[in-house]
C-alpha cells in the first residue's frame, strides 16, 4: 500500500543554502505521527512548508496519495489543500487580526464548500466545540483571546476542511506550559477520533514522543537518523541524536543523564563541511568522517542511520565510548 | 504601543481617541483639517463675495488694504481676496483628494502585487517606481506641466505621476511584511486563491500605514500643487488657486503686504494642519516606520 | 543573605502586576524564579536593578544588596552598584549588544566604567573569556557576527569581568536551542562553584531551572504561591498551581528505566 | 584717472561692507539698468528691432538724434542737414575724426554701405528707408540721400530702430550676422561691448569707448550694465541697495513707495508707446469682424486705466498724444456689454449662446500686462468668452504669433508697440500693413484699401502736415471699423532712479533708452 | 561588500537607463513637433523636412531611444531653445550655483535640525520635544516661495541688512573681479582670497539658504528624534543601563550611534530634494542656478533645456541614493561585513 504521503530526495534550496538536501520520509494513513526534529537551522520547518507547496522544492518528489503534489492543478490541487493542513507555531501570526474567528472559519468552509452555505454557522460552531472552545468566541477578534484559544481556533480553522494530513510546525512552543499540555491533549484526541495523520516539526523530543510514532532527526537539511520514536530516543544510532537527547533538561532527577557534549553552534547551511556534515561537532568523529559522507543505512530493523559508527553507538553505551 | 497597528478598527479609534487627547500636536492639526474641510466645502456661503472666485473683477476697488469690508483686503484687479483665499481651500483639497485617489488606486494594487508575490513581478514593478522615485516629485510634476498645457487638471495629473510610486513603495513594503506572516501562508494552505488572500488579507492588514501616509501627503501635495502654480504651471486665472496667488502678488509685495501673506498663510496652516495630523496619526498608529521624504 | 527582596510592589499606573513577599538569594546560590507569560518575573528582574522606572513602572517595598537598601538610593549609587555588582543576561543575546559597536568595546568600556585601568580591563576580560571557553579574538567581532551561544557566553563573561555578585539572568536559555542551552546552563552552573556568584535564574521552563537551581520560587499572577529546595517542589508540591505547572512539562519516558 | 577711481572704489567697498545703502552703483562708475526682459534679442544692428535698442543705442549711433521735449532734430553723426524744396534731396554733412569701434574711420562712404545694407536686408524697420532711390557721397563727408518721393528723412535718420551707422567691414560681408550674433558690435557710439551672457541676471555690460569723438572729459558713466531683474519688487529692492541705478519699470504702488526715499528719484512722463490687443483677422472665431467689434465693446477701458493707478492714460485711437494724427475727438469703442452681448447673438455666441474660447497671449514678467490679461479674462467671460490666458516670454510669445501653422497662433496678443521714429507711420506700416509673412502685422490684418491709404502717409507727411493729419485720422476711424486690433491704453514712462545719476532726460522716441553718456553721475 | 557595491552600482545603472528613457517620453511623446520648434516659425518645408532628419525624428522609436541615449552618454544633451547654447553647457555653467545654495542650506538644516531632533527625543513629550516637533512639521509644511517673500519683506525691506538678489553684487566685479574656478562664488572667493566678494556672497547667500534650509531642517529634526527614540527602545540599550552606563552616556554614545545610519541616508535623499525647492527659491532671490534656468524655460517653453535640469538632478538624485547605501553600509557592520 502507498502511503499518505512520500518525499523521495526532496532538495529545497533558497540562493546558496540548500536547507533540504535529499530528503526522503514515508507518513501513513493516520491516526499516525511522524516528528521532524532538529536544531533551529536544520531545515525541518521549510521542509513542512515543501510538503504543503509553500515552497518549491529544487528538487525531489512531493507525493500525497500518490499523486506528485507539485503537478497538481485546479480542482486537484483544492482537493489536496483539503486534505493537508497546517498550523503554526506563533498563535499571534497564525490568525488575521482583521477577521473574527467566524469569519476565519468561515473562509476555509466555503473555499472547499465543505457544507452547504446554510450550515457554515451550525458547522463553524461544531468545530469549535471540537475544539474546546464555544460558539461565543466566533464573534471574536484574535487579539481578544488568550494564546491557547487562539491555537485552538488555528486547529478547527485547520480542521474544518476535514484533512486527511495536518502538518504541525512547533504547534505548542509558543504557549505557557500549561496550556501547551491542554493543546496536546487535544492533538491526541484529535489524531484518533479523525484518524489523522500528523507530520509534527519541534525541536522538543518530548512534544515529539507524545504524538509520533516515528521519528526523524534532521540536522543541515539532511536525515541523521529515522526510526520508530521510542526506539530512537531509548538508544539513539546517531551522536548528533545522542546529544539532542541528553541535552534535554528533565524534571526527574533520576532520569537525569550524563550530557553528551556536542560543542559549537551548527555550521553554516551556505558552506556544509564536507564528509559528514556533523564531524565538526561530533565527539567520535575519525578521519574517514572529515572526508566521507556517511550515508542514510538501516542500521537496525526499522532504523536508519547517517554515521559510519552507527553500529558501535547503538550496541555500546555511547557516553563510555566518547569519553 | 506597536501593536496597535494590528488590532482592529474598535481597539484603534479607542486608541485614537485617546491619543487625541494626549497629543496636543495631532489635536490642533485634526481640528484645523476638519475646519479646513468645512470652509471648503460651504465656500459659497462663508466668503462674502463668491463672485470674485471666479472671473468677477472691480479694477476701481484694486489694491485696497485690509478693513472690515474686506478683511483681506483686495487684489490688483479689485478681487475680495478672503473670498479668493476660502474658495482656494476647495481647489488644494480637490486637488489633494484627486492625487491621494489615484495614487492609491494605481499604487497601493501594484505595490500589494509586488509584495505579494515577489520575484520578478516584484522585480519589474519596484524597478518602474525607482525610476519614478528618482525625480523629486516636484520636477517631474514640473517637467510634466511644462511640456502640457497648464491648468488645474494637468498638475493634478502631473502630481499624481510623480506619486504613486510611493504608495507602490509603502504597499509593497507592507504586503511583503505581511506575506510572511502565518496566516497568509495558512490561506495558501487552506487553498484560498490569491486575488482573495491579497484582497481579504493582505489589504485590510497592510492598509493602516497608507492611510496614514495619505494624511500626511495632503500637505505635501497642496504644496507641491501651490508650488507648481506659483511657476505658473498649475491654475490660471481666475482660479482661486494659493500659489498662483501669491505668484500675482509678488509684484505687490513690498507695498502692498496682503497679497502675498494671507494666500500663503493658507498654504502653510493647510499643509501645516494635514502634516500635524498625520504626523500625529503615525505616532499613534504606525509608530514604527519613519521619515522617506 | 546577599539579595534580599521583601513586600516588593510594582504597577504600572493604577494596575499592581507584582506583588513579592519574600525573596532571597544567598551567595553561590542559584534561585530560579518560574512562571507563565505574564506573571511579573521580567519586570522584578529590572526591578532589581533600578530600571523598571525607566520602563514606567512605580516600585515600592525593599531590596536589599548586602543589607543596603536599593530602592530609593540615589541614581549615582545604583549606577554604581548595575554592572559592577549586579549583572544581567538577557533573552536574546545577540540584541543584547549594540549592533555598531565591535563585542569588546562594550566589554572593555563596561570594565573601565566601573574602574579597570585599560590593562587591567584587557586582562580581565582575557580571562573572563578563558572562563567560558571563548576565545578572547571573538572580542573584535560585531553582534551579529556571533551565534546565539556564543554572545551569551560573552555576556556571562561580562559578569564575571565585572567580577559581579549577583547575576540575574532573564530567560537567558529560552530562545537557544536546546544543545546551546544545555551549555549556558552547564556555565552557569559552574560560574557558582567557581565564583560563588548568586544568581537569579528567571524562566518558564521548569525543567531548566529544575536542573540548575538550588532553591524555587513558584510565581502567578505577581505572586510568589510557593517557595522552596528544588526537589522538594518538584517531588512534593505543596500548591495546586505548582503541581499543575510540574504536571503540564512534557517528559520523555523512552529509554527511562528501560 | 580711471586707476584713481578704481583705487577709490575699491576702498570704499573694503571700507563699508556692512553699509547696504545707495552707494556701489554710484561710486564704481557704473551705470546699471534694471530691466524685467532680456535685453539682447538681435545683434544686427540692420534688422535688430526689439528690446536690445537698450544697449545699441548707447553702443551705436544714428546721423541725427531726435529731440521730443524741444521736437527737434538734433545732429549726431551729422552735424547739419539740408532738404531740398521738394523734399526728395536730403545732403547730411558728416562730423569728422569719428571712428567706429572697429577703429576705422566713419566715413560716408562708410555710413552709405551701412545704410544700403540695412535697406538691403530689408528687415525689422528697414522700411523707413523705403523712400530712398539712391545715396551719393561726394566727399568722405558729405551724404547725399535722393528720394522717390517726399519724406522727412530727417526723422527717419533719427530712427531708434535701422537708422544705426556701423561698419559694414568689420568682417566680410557674408560672415557680418554671424559676427554680430557672437556678441560683437561695431558702431561709433560712446560704449562698447564688454561682456555679454545670455541668460544671465547681469545680462550686458558695456565699457566706455576710450577713442569716442566727444571725449571723456567732465562726469561720464565709464560702464553700462544691463541687468535682467523678472520682478519689479526685487528691482525695487536692487535700486534701494544702489545695486542698480536705474529701474526701468516698477509697478505705481512700488514707485510710491519711494516718493519719501530721498536716495532715489522718480520721474513721469507720457510716451509714445501703448498697449494694444491684435485680434486674429486671419483664422479663427475672431476672422469675423463682427465678433472682433463685440470683443472690443465688450472690454472695460476706463478699468484698466483705473487698475493701472498712474501708469497709463485712456487711448484716443491707435496714436498716442504727440504725435501727428493724434486726436482726442477719436473715442474709439465705449465698454457697451449690451451692444457687445448684442453683435455676439447674431453670431450664435454670447450669453446663452456657444461658449466661444480664445487664446491670449502676453508677456511673462510684465505686471501690467498681466492685469490687463486678467481684466479682459474677466470682462470677456461675462459675454459667456472663455479666454485662456498664457503669460510667454517675448521671443517665445512672438515666435508663437508667426508660426507657419495657423493653429498654432493666438486668438489675442497682447503687446506693446512704439514708433520707430518720431511719427505715427510706424503703428500702420507695421501693424496694419498686409504682410505676407507676419512680421509685427500680428493681427494677420490685410484691407488693400487701407493699405493704399498707408503708402500715401510718408510722402504727405514730408509735404503737407496737415493733410497728413487728416489721412492718419481717417485711417484710425477706418481700422476702429474693421477692429483688427483695440489700443487699449496709452502708456506713461515712470522711472525711478538713484539720485545720484544725474541729467536723465527721458526722450519717448527712444522708447525705454537711456543715453548713459548724456547722464552725469554725482561724485 | 564588494558584491553589495557591484549590486547597488547596476541597479543604479537601470535605473538611470530608465531615467532616461521616461526623459525621452516626456520629451518626445509632447504635443507638438519638435522639428518645428527647433527651426522656428520662418521655415521653409524643406528645412523643415531637413530638421527632421538631423533631429532623427524620421528614424523608428526604439531607434531614437539608442540615439539619444547614446546623444546623453556622449554628452548631446541637446540645444536650449532660449539660450541657444548647448544644454550640457548650460547646465554645468547653471549648477554650481545650486549646489552652493543647497550645500549652505544642508549645512544649516544639519547644523540646527540634529541638534533639534535630539533635544526633542531627550525630552520627549516635555516642552522642547512639543516645541521642536511642531517647529520641524512647520518646516516640512512651510511653501518655500512665500517663506522667502516673508524674509525678503523683514530682512530687505523692514531691517535693511540683507540683499535679495543674486549671488554676490555685480559691481564688484569691476572692483574685485572673480576668477571663476568652481562657478560657487563662496568657494571661488576664498580661494582667491577675494574678501570683498566672499563678504558679499556670504551676505547674498544667507536669506536663499535659510529659505532652501527649512524643509530638510524639519525633515532631519523628524527623522533624528525617531531615529534615537526607535534605537532608545532596543534591548542593547537596556544592556548598557544594567551595566551601569550613565544616562548621558547611554544616550551619547550608545543611542546616537545605531541611530545614526538613517540620518546619512535622509539627509542625501534630502540633498536632492532641496535641489528641486531650489527651483522655487531662486527665481525668487534672481540666484543664477538651475533654478532660475528652469523657471526662464518655462516661460520660453525651453522643452530640451527642462528636460536637461530634470534628467539631471535625476541622475544626481540616482547617484545620492547610491552614495548612501555605500555610506550606510559602511556605517552598519551588519552590512559590511557581510
Amino acid at each position: 500500500m502507498t502511503a499518505l504521503l512520500s518525499l523521495r530526495d526532496v532538495e529545497v534550496t533558497f540562493g546558496p543554502v540548500r536547507a533540504v538536501a535529499g530528503v526522503s520520509l514515508d507518513v501513513p494513513e493516520g491516526p499516525y505521527g511522524v516528528g521532524v526534529v532538529g536544531e533551529s537551522g536544520s531545515g525541518k520547518t521549510t521542509l513542512g512548508r515543501a510538503v504543503l507547496r509553500l515552497v518549491r522544492p529544487a528538487a525531489g518528489v512531493v507525493a500525497f496519495a500518490g499523486r506528485d503534489v507539485a503537478r497538481l492543478r485546479g480542482r486537484e490541487l483544492k482537493s489536496f489543500r483539503g486534505d493537508a493542513q497546517i498550523v503554526f507555531q506563533d498563535p499571534g501570526g497564525t490568525l488575521d487580526p482583521r477577521m473574527r474567528v467566524g469569519a476565519a472559519l468561515g473562509e476555509a468552509l466555503r473555499v472547499h464548500d465543505v457544507v452547504p452555505r446554510a450550515q457554515v454557522g451550525a458547522r463553524i460552531d461544531a468545530l469549535l466545540e471540537e475544539v474546546g472552545l464555544e460558539p461565543a468566541h466566533t464573534s471574536r477578534f484574535p487579539h481578544q483571546l488568550s494564546g491557547g484559544q487562539r491555537q485552538r481556533v488555528a486547529i478547527a480553522r485547520g480542521l474544518a476542511v476535514e484533512p486527511r494530513l495536518l502538518v504541525l510546525d512547533e504547534p505548542t512552543s509558543a504557549l505557557d506550559v500549561t496550556v501547551q499540555a491542554r493543546i496536546l491533549a487535544l492533538f491526541e484526541r484529535l489524531r484518533d477520533e479523525r484518524r489523522l495523520a500528523y507530520l509534527l516539526i519541534s525541536h522538543n523530543l518530548a512534544v515529539v514522543e507524545r504524538l509520533c510514532d516515528e521519528t526523524v532527526v534532521l540536522y543541515l537539511g539532511r536525515i541523521v537518523e529515522q526510526g520508530r520514536t521510542e526506539e530512537v530516543l531509548a538508544r539513539p544510532a546517531h551522536p548528533y541524536t545522542h546529544a539532542l537527547r541528553s541535552a534535554v533538561p528533565e524534571l526527574d532527577l533520576a532520569s537525569r543523564r550524563q550530557r553528551v557534549v556536542v560543542s559549537g553552534p551548527p555550521p553554516d547551511p551556505a558552506d556544509p563541511p564536507p564528509g559528514c556534515v556533523f564531524h565538526p561537532r561530533c565527539p567520535l568523529a575519525a578521519d574517514v568522517c572529515r572526508t566521507d559522507v556517511p550515508p542514510l543505512r538501516e542500521v537496525a530493523p526499522g532504523r536508519l542511520a547517517a554515521c559510519h559508527f552507527a553500529e558501535e553507538v547503538l550496541a555500546e553505551d555511547f557516553v563510555a565510548l566518547s569519553h | 504601543m506597536t501593536e496597535v497597528a494590528a488590532l482592529p478598527l474598535v481597539a484603534r479609534r479607542r486608541a485614537l481617541t485617546r491619543a487625541l487627547r494626549r497629543n496636543p500636536l495631532l489635536l490642533s492639526g485634526a481640528l484645523i483639517a476638519f475646519l479646513l474641510v468645512v470652509v471648503a466645502v460651504f465656500a459659497p456661503l462663508i466668503a462674502p463675495h463668491p463672485a470674485d472666485a471666479g472671473t468677477a473683477t472691480n479694477p476701481i476697488e484694486s489694491l485696497l488694504p485690509p478693513s472690515w469690508h474686506h478683511l483681506f483686503g483686495t487684489d490688483a484687479v479689485g478681487r475680495d481676496l478672503l473670498s479668493r483665499v476660502v474658495f482656494g481651500a476647495r481647489i488644494s483639497l480637490r486637488i489633494a483628494g484627486l492625487v491621494l485617489a489615484s495614487s492609491i488606486l494605481i499604487g497601493v494594487p501594484l505595490g500589494l502585487a509586488a509584495g505579494y508575490f515577489g520575484g520578478w513581478i516584484d522585480s519589474v514593478i519596484m524597478r518602474v517606481t525607482d525610476v519614478f522615485l528618482a525625480f523629486p516629485a516636484l520636477l517631474l510634476s514640473l517637467a510634466l506641466a511644462a511640456v502640457l498645457t497648464p491648468s488645474v487638471g494637468n498638475a493634478t495629473i502631473a502630481i499624481a505621476v510623480t506619486w504613486w510610486p510611493w504608495y507602490a513603495r509603502l504597499a509593497r513594503g507592507q504586503a511583503a511584511s505581511v506575506a510572511g506572516r502565518p496566516f497568509i501562508e495558512g490561506a495558501r494552505a487552506l487553498g484560498v486563491p490569491p486575488v482573495r488572500t491579497l484582497l481579504r488579507h493582505v489589504l485590510p492588514n497592510s492598509i493602516t500605514p497608507v492611510i496614514v501616509q495619505a494624511s500626511l501627503d495632503v500637505g505635501g501635495i497642496i504644496l507641491t500643487a501651490a508650488a507648481l502654480s506659483f511657476l505658473g504651471l498649475g491654475a490660471q486665472d481666475p482660479t482661486p488657486e494659493w500659489g498662483l496667488m501669491v505668484s500675482q502678488g509678488q509684484s505687490y509685495f513690498t507695498t502692498q503686504w496682503w497679497l502675498v501673506t494671507f494666500p500663503g498663510a493658507a498654504i502653510l496652516v493647510a499643509a501645516l494642519a494635514f502634516n500635524l495630523l498625520g504626523d500625529g496619526l503615525r505616532e499613534v498608529l504606525d509608530p514604527r516606520r519613519i521619515e522617506r521624504r | 543573605m546577599k539579595l534580599a527582596i521583601r513586600d516588593l510592589e510594582i504597577g504600572f499606573g493604577d494596575r499592581r502586576v507584582v506583588e513579592l513577599a519574600e525573596l532571597d538569594v544567598a551567595a553561590g546560590e542559584i534561585v530560579g524564579l518560574v512562571g507563565e507569560s505574564g506573571s511579573g518575573k521580567s519586570i522584578t528582574a529590572l526591578a532589581v536593578l533600578g530600571l523598571a522606572e525607566a520602563a514606567g513602572a512605580r516600585v515600592t517595598g525593599s531590596i536589599e544588596l548586602d543589607g543596603r537598601e536599593l530602592i530609593g538610593a540615589p541614581p549615582s549609587q545604583l549606577r554604581e552598584i548595575r554592572g559592577s555588582r549586579i549583572a544581567m543576561i538577557f533573552q536574546h543575546p545577540v540584541s543584547a549588544f549594540n549592533p555598531v559597536f565591535r563585542v569588546g568595546e562594550i566589554f572593555l568600556r563596561a570594565l573601565r566604567l566601573h574602574g579597570a585601568s585599560r590593562a587591567k580591563a584587557v586582562e580581565r576580560a582575557r580571562s573572563a573569556l578563558a572562563e567560558v571557553l571563548l576565545p578572547y579574538e571573538l572580542l573584535n567581532r560585531y553582534p551579529h557576527q556571533l551565534s546565539g551561544g556564543q554572545a551569551q557566553r560573552v555576556a556571562v563573561a561580562l559578569a564575571v569581568a565585572l567580577r559581579a555578585e549577583v547575576l540575574i539572568a532573564d530567560e537567558a536559555t529560552s530562545a537557544l536551542d536546546v544543545t546551546v542551552q544545555a551549555e549556558i546552563v552547564e556555565l552557569l552552573a559552574r560560574l557558582r562553584e567557581l565564583e560563588g556568584i548568586a544568581i537569579l535564574f528567571i524562566s518558564h521552563d521548569l525543567a531548566v531551572v529544575g536542573q540548575l537551581c538550588d532553591r524555587v520560587a513558584v510565581m502567578r499572577e505577581g505572586r510568589i504561591v510557593e517557595t522552596g529546595r528544588t526537589e522538594r517542589v518538584l517531588h512534593a508540591p505543596q500548591d495546586p498551581y505548582t503541581r499543575e505547572l510540574i504536571a503540564a512539562v512534557p517528559r520523555i519516558t523512552a529509554g527511562r528505566t528501560a | 584717472m580711471h586707476r584713481l577711481v578704481l583705487v577709490a572704489a575699491a576702498a570704499a567697498v573694503v571700507l563699508t561692507p556692512f553699509a547696504l545703502g545707495a552707494t556701489s552703483a554710484a561710486t564704481t562708475g557704473t551705470f546699471t539698468y534694471g530691466t524685467y526682459t532680456d535685453v539682447m534679442v538681435g545683434w544686427d544692428p540692420s534688422t535688430s528691432y526689439s528690446n536690445e535698442i537698450l544697449a545699441m543705442q548707447n553702443m551705436y549711433e544714428t546721423l541725427t538724434r531726435y529731440d521730443s521735449r524741444a521736437k527737434k532734430i538734433k545732429p549726431l553723426l551729422a552735424t547739419s542737414v539740408a532738404k531740398s524744396k521738394d523734399g526728395k534731396t536730403w545732403t547730411f554733412t558728416l562730423r569728422k575724426g569719428v571712428t567706429f569701434h572697429t577703429g576705422r574711420p566713419m566715413t560716408a562712404q562708410a555710413a552709405k554701405a551701412a545704410i544700403a545694407r540695412t535697406m538691403k536686408l530689408h528687415q525689422g524697420a528697414a522700411y523707413i528707408w523705403d523712400a530712398v532711390k539712391s545715396i551719393a557721397t561726394p566727399n568722405p563727408s558729405t551724404l547725399v540721400f535722393h528720394l522717390k518721393y517726399p519724406a522727412p528723412l530727417d526723422l527717419i535718420s533719427s530712427a531708434d530702430y535701422a537708422a544705426y551707422i556701423y561698419d559694414t567691414k568689420a568682417a566680410p560681408a557674408k560672415q557680418l550676422p554671424k559676427w554680430f550674433s557672437a556678441a560683437h558690435d561695431a558702431g561709433t557710439g560712446p560704449y562698447t561691448i564688454d561682456k555679454y551672457a545670455k541668460g544671465q541676471e547681469v545680462e550686458v555690460r558695456l565699457k566706455s569707448y576710450p577713442k569716442y569723438w566727444g571725449g571723456w572729459n567732465g562726469g561720464h558713466y565709464t560702464r553700462v550694465v544691463y541687468r535682467v531683474i523678472p520682478q519689479a519688487t526685487t528691482s525695487a529692492q536692487l535700486l534701494r541697495a544702489g545695486e542698480i541705478s536705474f529701474a526701468e519699470r516698477l509697478t505705481p504702488q512700488l514707485r510710491d513707495s519711494f516718493k519719501s526715499d530721498k536716495n532715489v528719484t522718480v520721474t513721469s512722463q507720457t510716451s509714445f508707446q501703448n498697449l494694444l490687443a491684435m485680434m486674429n483677422t486671419a483664422s479663427g472665431p475672431l476672422a469675423d469682424k463682427t465678433v472682433r467689434r463685440a470683443i472690443a465693446y465688450g472690454l472695460d477701458y476706463q478699468g484698466i486705466v483705473a487698475s493701472l493707478h498712474g501708469g497709463g492714460t485712456l487711448s484716443h485711437g491707435v496714436i498716442p498724444p504727440g504725435l501727428l494724427g493724434h486726436s482726442d475727438s477719436i473715442t474709439g469703442y465705449p465698454h457697451d456689454p449690451k451692444k457687445a452681448t448684442a453683435l455676439l447673438k447674431s453670431k450664435g455666441f454670447g450669453p446663452g449662446g456657444k461658449k466661444l474660447n480664445l487664446t491670449l497671449t502676453y508677456t511673462q514678467g510684465d505686471t501690467d500686462q498681466q492685469l490687463v490679461a486678467t481684466l479682459i479674462k474677466s470682462n470677456l467671460a461675462g459675454l459667456n468668452i472663455n479666454v485662456d490666458a498664457r503669460p510667454l516670454a517675448w521671443p517665445t510669445q512672438w515666435d508663437k504669433a508667426k508660426s507657419a501653422d495657423k493653429s498654432k497662433r493666438q486668438d489675442i496678443l497682447v503687446f506693446y508697440w512704439w514708433p520707430d521714429y518720431a511719427d505715427p507711420y510706424s503703428w500702420f506700416i507695421n501693424l496694419y500693413h498686409t504682410e505676407k509673412t507676419p512680421y509685427f502685422n500680428l493681427s494677420y490684418f490685410s484691407n488693400p484699401r487701407i493699405d493704399k491709404m498707408i503708402d500715401k502717409a510718408p510722402s504727405l507727411t514730408a509735404t503737407n502736415r496737415a493733410k497728413a493729419d487728416a489721412l492718419y485720422q481717417t485711417l484710425q476711424k477706418q481700422l476702429l471699423q474693421d477692429a483688427p486690433s483695440v489700443p487699449l491704453y496709452d502708456q506713461a514712462y515712470q522711472r525711478t532712479m538713484l539720485k545720484s545719476v544725474g541729467g536723465f532726460v527721458e526722450n519717448p522716441a527712444y522708447p525705454n533708452v537711456v543715453f548713459a553718456y548724456d547722464l552725469h553721475p554725482a561724485a | 561588500m564588494t558584491l553589495y557595491v557591484a549590486k547597488r552600482l547596476a541597479l543604479g545603472l537601470l535605473v538611470v537607463v530608465g531615467v532616461l528613457i521616461l526623459t525621452f517620453v516626456i520629451a518626445r511623446v509632447v504635443p507638438g513637433d519638435p522639428a518645428a520648434s527647433w527651426v522656428g516659425p520662418h521655415a521653409t518645408p524643406q528645412e523643415l523636412a531637413k530638421a527632421h532628419h538631423d533631429l532623427g525624428l524620421d528614424k523608428s522609436v526604439p531607434r531614437q531611444v539608442v540615439d539619444y541615449l547614446h546623444g546623453i552618454v556622449v554628452g548631446d544633451w541637446g540645444v536650449s531653445i532660449h539660450t541657444k547654447h548647448s544644454v550640457l553647457s548650460d547646465l554645468a555653467s547653471r549648477a554650481p550655483a545650486s549646489v552652493e545654495l543647497v550645500v549652505a542650506a544642508l549645512l544649516i538644516a544639519l547644523a540646527l535640525g540634529i541638534p533639534l531632533g535630539l533635544a526633542s527625543a531627550r525630552w520627549r513629550g516635555r516642552a522642547p520635544d512639543l516645541l521642536v516637533r511642531f517647529a520641524a512639521v512647520a518646516g516640512v509644511s512651510m511653501p518655500v516661495f512665500w517663506l522667502a517673500l516673508i524674509l525678503q519683506l523683514i530682512f530687505f525691506q523692514k531691517l535693511g541688512i540683507l540683499p535679495v538678489a543674486g549671488q554676490y553684487d555685480p559691481n564688484l566685479d569691476y572692483t574685485s573681479p572673480l576668477a571663476a574656478h568652481t562657478h560657487m562664488a563662496v568657494v571661488d572667493a576664498l580661494v582667491e582670497g577675494n574678501w570683498p566678494v566672499l563678504w558679499s556672497a556670504l551676505q547674498h547667500l544667507v536669506l536663499p539658504a535659510v529659505v532652501v534650509a527649512a524643509y530638510p531642517l524639519g525633515v532631519i529634526a523628524r527623522m533624528v528624534r525617531a531615529s534615537v527614540l526607535e534605537t532608545l527602545g532596543e534591548e542593547h540599550v537596556r544592556m548598557v543601563r544594567a551595566l551601569g552606563f550613565p544616562e548621558r552616556a547611554v544616550f551619547w554614545r550608545f543611542g546616537l550611534k545605531p541611530a545614526l545610519n538613517p540620518i546619512v541616508a535622509i539627509t542625501a535623499l534630502v540633498f536632492a530634494y532641496s535641489l528641486a525647492n531650489t527651483f522655487l527659491v531662486e527665481a525668487i532671490f534672481d540666484w543664477p542656478g538651475l533654478g532660475s534656468y528652469v523657471a526662464a524655460s518655462t516661460q520660453s517653453l525651453d522643452t530640451p533645456a527642462i528636460i536637461g535640469v530634470t534628467l539631471l538632478i535625476a541622475i544626481v538624485y540616482v547617484v545620492s541614493n547610491l552614495i548612501v547605501d555605500i555610506v550606510q553600509a559602511f556605517l552598519d557592520p551588519r552590512i559590511r561585513l557581510s
